[in-house]
């Protein structure tokens, strides 16, 4: 009754894919639908329609044999990899036919066989798989949630939502900008930043209740005018940030003259 | 013993409201201390079986759910479903039996490359995640399947994968590489060590 | 009169999976021919009428809603949850990828200044901790993530992290290859100073 369709590309449809058809006697070569060797030699052997691990190799290899021949026959493009497996597939036809060596290096033909049936198999349970999974009872699909749920928020460990993916996308973004070769570097060193004058007010605070002009909270190991500069700018805004976060008073008797300042939980205690 | 109504109804209040599937850490934390969550979810899990909606249980959380026979009458409020290639279902397929498998892995199985976009989308549709480094050399990245395939997939835990514990006892779950083209040039290059897993 | 429990769990279905309440004559077009509507709301009506989730009738529409003295099951502990700004996740991923790092050190990597709240928001989320100290002049603090990113990431280990080059590899990131990024080396291999760490 349901419509188990669903989650396929209209060319691709996972049951009309696999063999494409052809005459008992004559392959109708098409490389078209195949995806690599492997992909041909499974829709090969269920023509054989026993379980794969009882297939008959050396059958096998001949039909991939003669299908590589007539594509080549047909001048097709074929790439390199399906005459590989052909090269292999001839040379796994040598072994198999030639009397057993006694003490050959490398497994025996017999071997081989066996663990390319094996291999042919495991993808063929794959494709079954993949089948049953896309044919299952799919959520969204044929069990659906609450049309309109009014929301329960799941009590997370982290009040901050972010997967592994964002995480990984911003990073390497972030690598991507930084590949630019020859990227401009801006000269930081010179500048105290508001940050730092924050960072360096917040720890002077409690050490300077009484009125204070700003100037003695400026750093002193500074040499060149451009760093006083800076750092009286940026000290300066750092205060107004405190004042503003109510950590800080501040004061200017003047106009141009000096700043003062002082803690502001120094009123609190009084 | 006997469950508490209230907490019952408090249970399929949240269940019912919830986006997504709840954990029983997750309803045990709304309810009173002295509720009984399984016992609760139990009962209403009997209580709603035969119903238009059925308790569900997927990824080890929980959420109601219309039930299967129905979903012929219910087209009009489908998602919009995701369109996956052949390559992209197998992959996927390929990652969640056999995780934590890395892409060399997937490669031997399918006995193809794969193609850039396959595994963009699986992780687009957060199927698939990296899960760990395989201990061989180069230390490549495994991947795996995210909470959210198994609820897309309508499954409790991997396990309930179609098939999994028989293929799993064949050996079809072995990523081991099958060495079957090393004496070929050009072919036996995907030569790794089946080593263990850090993960 | 006795009605079709069928088409009592369609109505059921539909109501729930519905986006927007249903009114009867919505319903009926989707049930059989043959279906008493109205018998059947009121049978729901009723059934559901001291659960979590009750039938309700609003503006001559019907829709599942939640008992009304439970709505504070779900307005209540409603976390707000923020998305991390760009800057926090890149600082977040340099921590990550680059630990033990020094706030200098992560200014010098992003080329930009930090701003005060970043690092305050990745404290705040448990994500962040300061591992140690640098052996350099001012000693600086470095930092380093913590279990809870571990947790929240999914991650067993910090290592697991995929590189750069492994996620492009991968097809993971929508990256177009500009032919920009051939000289950026592996960031697996986290390999920064030598100046060792007093965890």
């Amino acid at each position: 009754m349901t419509d188990k369709k669903g989650l396929f590309d209209n060319n691709t449809e996972f049951e009309a894919d696999p063999a494409p058809v052809r005459s008992e006697y004559a392959l109708v070569v098409d490389l078209e639908g195949y995806e690599g060797p492997l992909d041909i030699l499974l829709a090969l052997a269920r023509d054989q329609k026993v379980d794969l691990l009882k297939i008959s190799i050396l059958q096998l290899a001949e039909q991939y044999l003669a299908f590589i021949e007539e594509a080549r026959r047909l001048r097709l493009e074929i790439a390199a990899d399906y005459l590989v497996m052909a090269a292999w597939l001839a040379f796994l036809k040598s072994k198999l036919l030639l009397p057993q060596e006694e003490e050959g290096e490398g497994p025996s033909g017999q071997e081989m066989a066996e663990r390319l049936a094996f291999q042919l198999k495991k993808l063929e349970a794959m494709r079954g798989a993949a089948e049953k999974l896309i044919n299952g009872t799919l959520t969204g699909r044929d069990r659906l949630r609450r049309g309109r749920p009014e929301g329960v928020k799941v009590i997370r460990h982290s009040r901050y939502d972010c997967s592994l993916r964002e995480l990984l996308q911003a990073y390497a973004q972030h690598q991507e900008r930084k590949g630019i070769r020859n990227p401009i570097r801006l000269m930081r060193e010179a500048v105290f930043t508001v940050e730092a004058a924050l960072e360096r007010l917040e720890n002077m605070l409690g050490k300077l209740p009484e009125w204070a002009d700003l100037s003695a909270y400026l750093p002193d190991n500074l040499k060149d005018p451009f760093s006083i500069r800076s750092a009286q700018a940026s000290t300066l805004l750092a205060s107004l940030q405190l004042v503003k976060e109510g950590q800080m008073e501040l004061r200017q008797s003047q106009t141009f003259g000096p700043i003062q300042v002082r803690s502001a939980a120094r009123k609190e205690d009084e | 013993m006997s469950i508490n109504p209230d907490h019952v109804r408090m249970a399929e209040a949240l269940l019912f409201a919830a986006k997504e599937p709840l954990d029983e850490i997750s309803i045990a934390a709304r309810l009173p201390d002295d509720a009984d969550v399984p016992a609760i979810l139990e009962h209403l899990q009997k209580s709603y079986e035969h119903k238009g909606i059925n308790l569900s249980r997927l990824a080890g959380k929980w959420a109601f759910l219309t039930a299967p026979d129905l979903s012929w009458l219910l087209s009009d409020e489908r998602e919009q479903e995701r369109k996956l290639s052949r390559a992209g279902l197998e992959t996927l397929a390929i990652i969640a039996y056999h995780q934590p498998v890395t892409r060399a892995e997937i490669e031997e199985i399918r006995g193809v490359g794969l193609s850039r976009g396959v595994m963009d989308v699986l992780f687009d549709a957060g199927w698939i995640r990296p899960r760990g480094r395989r201990r061989t050399p180069g230390r490549p990245v495994t991947y795996g399947t995210t909470e959210e395939f198994l609820i897309h997939f309508g499954l409790d835990d991997v396990r309930d994968l179609p098939g999994f514990d028989e293929m799993k006892a064949s050996g079809l779950l072995n990523t081991e590489p099958s060495g079957l083209f090393d004496d070929i040039p050009g072919l036996g290059d995907t030569t790794h060590d089946p080593e263990e897993e850090e993960d």
